[in-house]
């Protein structure tokens, strides 16, 4: 077993056991605090691929924004010593065996499908190249993607405040 | 222009007249106006179709005209008339006539009224005069629709039921018959080439007994409910229960009537061999109708549930005689639509009138009207006898003429059904009778009864109307019986080569 | 291979990740914890393509901004989400998903 | 060749004069209608004597043989090539023979009406169907083919219930019209029956050619046979259901005694001399055929033997004088029905249906006048009960001498018409099946009996004490009355078998003393009988009847059909068929049309239960739906 190999397995145990007590455990900053862990987890995969500069941002936007904004909705809304109520039964199975079938069959796919090895570079990824491949319009150029997402995010950040603002009634 | 293109175009413009008039009064009087024009085209029409005739045209349909409607489905706008639909013509327009008059003092929303009654008319007036299948279910359709609004809205007792019931079964007729059109259109031309709904055209084609035996089913029971093919008769005396009076009188009258004729005009002239295929499940159906019908009048006590359930026994009569495939008794299925058409509207009319008087429709809450409203009792008897066959009326010409040609069969099948559906006329006089006996007859139990007055003039002229119709055809029904056979000789001709 | 781990780990591990994720939005009922099911969601995807970018087309860098991209959409999609469930919270003072039937026939 | 075309006014002549007092009749005073109609009535009477003589006279006979002619005809409604109606007039013997009874004796109910009906309201619509009523009348005597004779037999059933409904304010009568038309109409559906076999198997309606010995029903009748008789026979025997419903025969009968609910001249046209001998006129019109089918003859015959029988000893039991009357005539039916179902055709066979016609044509009169002086007498005391009368004969000779005409009439003594008539009938019976001459030997006496009781008890028996003396009837009444008397006395001695035969030849006939003196001596006998026991108020009948207890009370109660009929047309026809009808109609029928739609109706509100507004449901299915098609895809789908 390689080291590469021994990372990824630890990260994915991390990943699947956090993930699994994000969507079950009853009290919900836990639960976010849970999801805090997946999330840094993801990013470390990444860092094990060689994206530094999108681990960067998994860990700043992620784990740092998204997260601590989901915290906060929970303090605005919820007690923090408050255990939610568990789902029925009628609620668990179906989805729970939804989910399985899924995985399954997906899983059962992926290992009868034979995916190609590894034909490049293991080389980290230039943070220059991808600045450059932001901004320029040509082929491999991500400009205007960039400026949609930058509007789209205009837009939400508008809206979020709209929405969140208090009725003046 | 085509003569008959008026049919159509004096109800829009009646329609039209309604629209726009200043006051709820002028209405009634416009559609009065309309309408008269309309009996008088439909005059016209007769006459001249009488007049062709004797002058030797021979064609199969007259005053005929086709217009290109929709081409990439080849749907036409075909129209034109034979022996058989100039007398449906005919029996609508008494019928909606009468019905104008007879709702003459309906005040509630008498524009949308009129409006609803007189565009179900020029549905009516549509389908008899088409000859394009598809056109045909247009005007089927037209016909029927307002029939919930006017049910729903102007109707009594449990009215909203009643409209649902009657609409929804109407409609999953009208579901059977789209299937069986669609099933004629696309095999009216088996050797390739354009399709059509033309129903001359399809009437040239052999279509494969196959085919035929599947949609004819289809047709027939689709068509049959609307004419209350027993077991799918029941919205009947629901629906002619709720109904206002006029409704009664032209859903009674003229719009069953659209069942029996589409039964004779699509199902069994398109599809000779499988109706003779099929022809005894039908007939043993319409025995069971006619002999139900009268047999379950008997019982009721609501004067509209004893004439709906005769119009059950008289309609199932009708397709009792067209289901058996000779002359006579296609002659006396066209002559019972007729006949039956404008005693049963006689009918509805008079029952709506007492009602509006005694504010009730339970016989035995009525005696001794004979009294306070001679004329009234006696259209009610003269209607009664005429229901039950008595020569001098109607009824007898039709019911006779249907029992000799349903006897012209060797087999004991045709002859027991007939003598099943004869003895029908017995049930008939008991019944009429006993309403008769129970309502108008005796001493007025009921004091408020002494105050009742006798008709107005518009239902004097509605009723009168009505009489004059079914005692012309009583007394002289040659001319009548000459007419609708000239217009059977195709379907006669097609049954014929079916048959053998 | 990268470096001996096959691409179909990466895959199995979203996938995993995934129906965790579509298991915590069928049964959460709390609209927050479902929000973060649906991040659970998102990251599984930007798993996959991360890996597939690196483990099969390592010269290109699509799928590295594709999930820069779902990273800026998952930030604006959760302030949207956490807008919208502040504001059902000021209304009816729950946000629990199966009172929230407004939808219903 | 003499024109008779002109004969169709004597039809025509009543159809205007109801269709002119119906419509109009309310213009004028009620008068104007009476005198209107009998003047209309006249001339139609004068035509018909005239018809009369011109055929039986003048032009009728040709070679000895008296013709049939067609008077008029026009084709009304064709049904096949071979199969249509004309309507017209037939004239020979039988019909113009019923010309001129119609004639007569509406003229006599017209006038007397006048009289009878005077200040009652409703005296113009009694006009009206007085009209109607003689024109179908006329129009069946005179049919050319059977279906023209359907028309106006059903014509005459309506005009009857509306006659005998004519009071309609009192209940019995309302009910009585009803039961009438009912029951006629049940029979008329045999008829019915009848007339479509029979069409359908010669392929005509027309009478000359049904008749004809040529014709398809004679020379070559059908083949076919179902249930062990020839379809002709069973066509006929239909037949004579229509008949024998008209004419009240025996289990058709039980409408007639309560049709006497009419007023009285309405009893005395319809229901005495006209429309209830249209049975035996029809029999008689197709008589060429029954002679060829021997059991349906027997059936005519028995019918009429049995019903003559039942009635005469219902008639010696009651007391109501309308409808001993209703039930004499009842009984006089079946003595023509058992002399038609006698006769053979041509020679000295055909002597019963000579005598049936004969005996037609004369009890027309005797019992018309019977009816009209049972109408003077109900007039005069203002009850139809028997037991309510006695000692009338100081306070209305002219009735009571006319009555005692027509009882000796009917009663058979000669020379009184009823005696030649009867005698007839009972050689023809003789000569053919002593059973049946039994039958009809007993119920001469027994006729002879109860008319005399009748006569007896209204016009001698105890003295009354009358609230206000009863009078005379009116002028308008009693010339009727005299009339009607002079037809009873002499109207047997009409050459009848020198006019009326079956085979249309003069028939020689001598008077069979053998039978004569026997039958005049049984009648002698029930008058006899009656003499002692109803002159004046004796114990007799009480102790005959405790005698007879049983067989008393049960002719009293009619035995008991009426209510055999109600048993089974309320009991078994309303209540365990037209109510089940009913019910199962809005139960099984109507209810599975509504299951249909509950069912509907549930489907739809279980499949709006997916529409939950629970987004997690939606997600639910969106999620499991995705991967079943992805399954479907991956491993189905190859």
């Amino acid at each position: 077993m390689t080291s590469n190999q021994f990372m990824f397995l630890l990260f994915s145990a991390v990943i699947v056991i956090f993930s699994i007590l994000t969507v079950t455990s009853r009290r919900i900053l836990r639960a976010a605090t849970f999801l805090l862990f997946v999330l840094a987890s993801t990013a470390g995969l990444y860092f094990l691929l060689k994206y530094n500069f999108l681990a960067a941002i998994q860990l700043i936007v992620y784990a740092g924004g998204i997260v601590v904004l989901i915290i906060f909705s929970i303090l605005l809304t919820s007690h923090i010593a408050e255990k939610l109520p568990s789902a029925s039964l009628m609620k668990k199975w179906p989805a729970a065996l939804v989910a399985l079938v899924g995985a399954a069959l997906a899983i059962v796919v992926i290992l009868q499908y034979n995916f190609p090895g590894s034909v490049g570079s293991t080389e980290l990824v230039d943070v220059t190249q991808v600045g450059n491949s932001l901004i320029n319009y040509g082929k491999y150029g991500y400009a205007l993607p960039f400026e949609v997402i930058s509007i789209l995010l205009l837009a939400a950040m508008i809206g979020a405040i709209v929405l969140a603002k208090k009725r003046k009634d | 222009m085509n003569i008959l293109l008026l049919l159509i175009i004096i109800p829009i413009l009646t329609i039209t007249g309604i629209l726009f008039a200043r006051e709820d009064k002028h209405v009634r009087v416009i559609s009065a106006i309309g309408m008269t024009f309309q009996l008088i085209v439909s005059a016209i029409i007769i006459l001249w179709f009488l007049a062709e005739r004797n002058a030797g045209n021979t064609a199969e349909i007259l005053f005929a005209s086709n217009y290109v409607w929709y081409e990439t489905l080849n749907i036409h706008f075909y129209i034109g008339v034979d022996g058989v639909s100039v007398a449906m013509i005919g029996l609508t327009s008494i019928v909606i006539f009468a019905g104008i008059f007879a709702s003459w003092d309906v005040d509630d929303l008498p524009r949308e009224f009129f409006t609803s009654l007189i565009l179900l008319s020029s549905g009516v007036f549509g389908f008899f005069i088409s000859l394009d299948l598809f056109t045909m279910f247009l005007f089927y359709e037209i016909a029927v629709i307002p029939m919930y609004l006017l049910i729903g809205i102007w109707g009594s007792g449990p009215r909203q039921y009643s409209a649902m019931k009657l609409t929804l079964m109407l409609m999953g007729g009208s579901a059977l018959i789209l299937v069986g059109l669609l099933g004629l259109y696309f095999n009216s031309n088996p050797t390739g080439g354009p399709l059509t709904f033309n129903l001359i055209e399809i009437a040239r084609v052999q279509i494969p007994l196959n085919t035929q035996l599947f949609f004819f089913p289809f047709l027939f029971i689709g068509f049959g409910v609307l004419g209350a093919l027993f077991p799918f008769h029941t919205w009947s005396p629901d629906g002619h229960a709720s109904a206002p009076t006029a409704v009664s009188m032209l859903h009674a009258g003229v719009l069953m009537k659209l069942g029996g004729y589409g039964c004779y005009r699509v199902a069994v002239f398109l599809l000779p061999q499988a109706a003779h295929e099929l022809a005894w499940i039908f007939i043993i159906l319409a025995t069971i109708g006619v002999i139900y019908g009268a047999l379950g009048a008997i019982w009721q006590k609501d004067l509209k549930y004893i004439n709906a359930y005769s119009s059950v026994s008289h309609c199932a009569l009708v397709l009792f005689a067209i289901l058996m495939f000779n002359e006579t008794a296609m002659n006396g299925a066209i002559m019972q639509m007729i006949s039956h058409g404008i005693m049963t509207a006689l009918f509805f009319a008079l029952i709506g009138m007492i009602y509006g008087r005694t504010h009730t429709r339970y016989i035995n809450e009525m005696s001794g009207l004979m009294k306070v409203m001679p004329f009234l009792a006696v259209a009610y008897v003269i209607a009664g006898l005429a229901s039950l066959g008595l020569p001098g009326f109607s009824g007898f010409v039709a019911e006779m003429t249907i029992f000799v040609g349903s006897f012209q069969y060797s087999d004991t099948f045709h002859r027991v059904a007939t003598i099943i559906a004869a003895s029908s006329i017995v049930a008939t006089a008991v019944y009429i009778l006993r309403v008769v006996g129970m309502m108008l007859f005796e001493k007025i139990r009921n004091p408020e009864y002494e105050l009742i007055t006798d008709a107005k003039w518009y239902e004097r002229l509605s009723t009168g109307t009505l009489i004059f119709g079914i005692t012309a055809i009583g007394i002289a029904p040659l001319w009548l019986s000459t007419m609708i056979t000239g217009g059977l000789g195709p379907i006669m001709q097609k049954l014929f080569l079916a048959m053998n | 291979m990268f470096e001996g781990v096959p691409l179909s780990w990466f895959l199995i591990l979203s996938t995993i990740m995934f129906f965790i994720g579509v298991y915590g939005f069928l049964v959460r009922k709390n609209l927050i914890t479902i929000l973060m099911s649906t991040e659970l969601i998102l990251n599984s995807v930007c798993i996959n393509f991360v890996a597939f970018n690196k483990i099969l087309y390592p010269e290109h860098m699509e799928g590295m901004f594709f999930t820069v991209f779902i990273i800026a959409v998952a930030a604006a999609e959760a302030s949207v989400a956490i807008a919208i469930i502040i504001n059902i919270y000021r209304r009816i003072v729950n946000i629990d998903v199966e009172k929230m039937n407004e939808m219903k026939y | 060749m003499f024109d008779f075309s002109y004969t169709i006014w004597i039809l025509l002549i009543p159809f205007f004069l109801f269709v002119l007092i119906g419509f109009w009749g309310n213009k004028f005073k009620p008068i104007v209608s009476g005198i209107v109609g009998c003047a209309g009535l006249l001339t139609s009477w004068i035509l018909s004597l005239f018809t009369a003589y011109k055929y039986f006279f003048d032009v009728g006979k040709v070679d000895g043989v008296y013709e049939q002619i067609i008077g008029y005809h026009t084709l009304w409604l064709r049904f096949t090539d071979t199969l249509y109606i004309d309507l017209g007039v037939l004239i020979d013997p039988i019909s113009v023979m019923m010309l001129i009874v119609v004639t007569t004796v509406s003229l006599m109910a017209h006038i007397y009406s006048t009289g009878y009906l005077k200040g009652q309201k409703g005296f113009m619509r009694f006009y009206s169907f007085l009209s109607l009523f003689t024109f179908a009348m006329l129009g069946l005597v005179v049919a050319t083919n059977i279906f023209q004779m359907y028309i106006f037999w059903e014509l005459v059933g309506v005009s009857s219930y509306l006659l005998i409904g004519f009071y309609y304010e009192k209940p019995s009568a309302v009910a009585a019209a009803k039961k009438a038309f009912i029951v006629t109409r049940f029979a008329d559906l045999g008829f019915l029956i009848g007339i479509l076999l029979l069409s359908y198997f010669t392929q005509t309606f027309d009478f000359l050619t049904l008749t004809s010995p040529t014709g398809p029903a004679i020379a070559t009748p059908p083949a076919a046979t179902f249930l062990g008789m020839s379809v002709l026979t069973w066509a006929m025997i239909l037949i004579f259901m229509g008949g024998a419903g008209k004419s009240a025969m025996f289990p058709l009968h039980i409408w007639l005694p309560d049709a006497m609910e009419g007023p009285t001249p309405v009893s005395a046209l319809i229901h005495a001399a006209t429309m209830v001998v249209a049975g035996v006129y029809l029999v008689a019109r197709l008589f060429p055929i029954y002679v060829t089918v021997p059991i349906a003859l027997q059936v005519v015959a028995w019918v009429g033997a049995f019903s003559s029988l039942f009635a005469a000893v219902i008639a010696c039991t009651q007391y109501d004088i309308k409808r001993v009357l209703a039930y004499s005539t009842m009984s006089q039916i079946g003595y023509m029905m058992c002399a038609l179902g006698v006769s053979g055709l041509g020679g000295h066979e055909g002597l019963g249906y000579m005598a049936s016609m004969f005996h037609l044509f004369t009890h027309a009169f005797f019992k018309a006048l019977l009816f009209l002086c049972a109408g003077a007498i109900i007039h005069a005391v203002h009850s139809n009960y028997m037991y309510d009368m006695g000692g009338l004969r100081k306070y209305l000779p002219i009735t009571h001498l006319t009555f005692l005409a027509a009882c000796l009439a009917i009663a058979g003594i000669p020379p009184f018409a009823g005696f030649f008539s009867k005698d007839e009938i009972l050689v023809a019976a003789y000569h053919h099946d002593t059973a049946l001459f039994a039958i009809e030997y007993i119920v001469a006496g027994l006729t002879a009996f109860y008319m005399f009781r009748l006569y007896f008890g209204i016009f001698w028996g105890k003295k009354q004490d009358y609230h206000h003396p009863p009078h005379e009837a009116p002028l308008s009444m009693t010339i009727p009355l005299m009339f009607l008397a002079l037809g009873a006395i002499f109207a047997g001695f009409i050459p009848f078998s020198h006019l009326v035969t079956s085979d249309r030849q003069i028939l020689e006939l001598e008077t069979e003393w053998i039978i004569a003196i026997p039958s005049i001596v049984i009648a002698l006998v029930g008058i006899g009988v009656a003499y002692v026991m109803y002159l004046k108020p004796t114990e007799i009948p009480k102790k005959i009847a405790h005698a007879l207890r049983g067989f008393y009370t049960a002719a009293y109660h009619k035995f008991y059909i009426d209510e055999l009929y109600l048993y089974i047309t309320h009991r078994i026809i309303f209540n365990h068929i037209s109510r089940p009808i009913a019910w199962f109609d809005r139960h099984i029928v109507d209810g599975s049309m509504n299951g249909i739609s509950y069912v509907t109706n549930q489907a739809s509100d279980k499949i709006k239960g997916f529409q939950s507004g629970q987004l997690q449901q939606y997600a639910l299915v969106f999620v499991s739906g995705a991967i079943l098609l992805a399954l479907v895809f991956i491993y189905l789908w190859t």
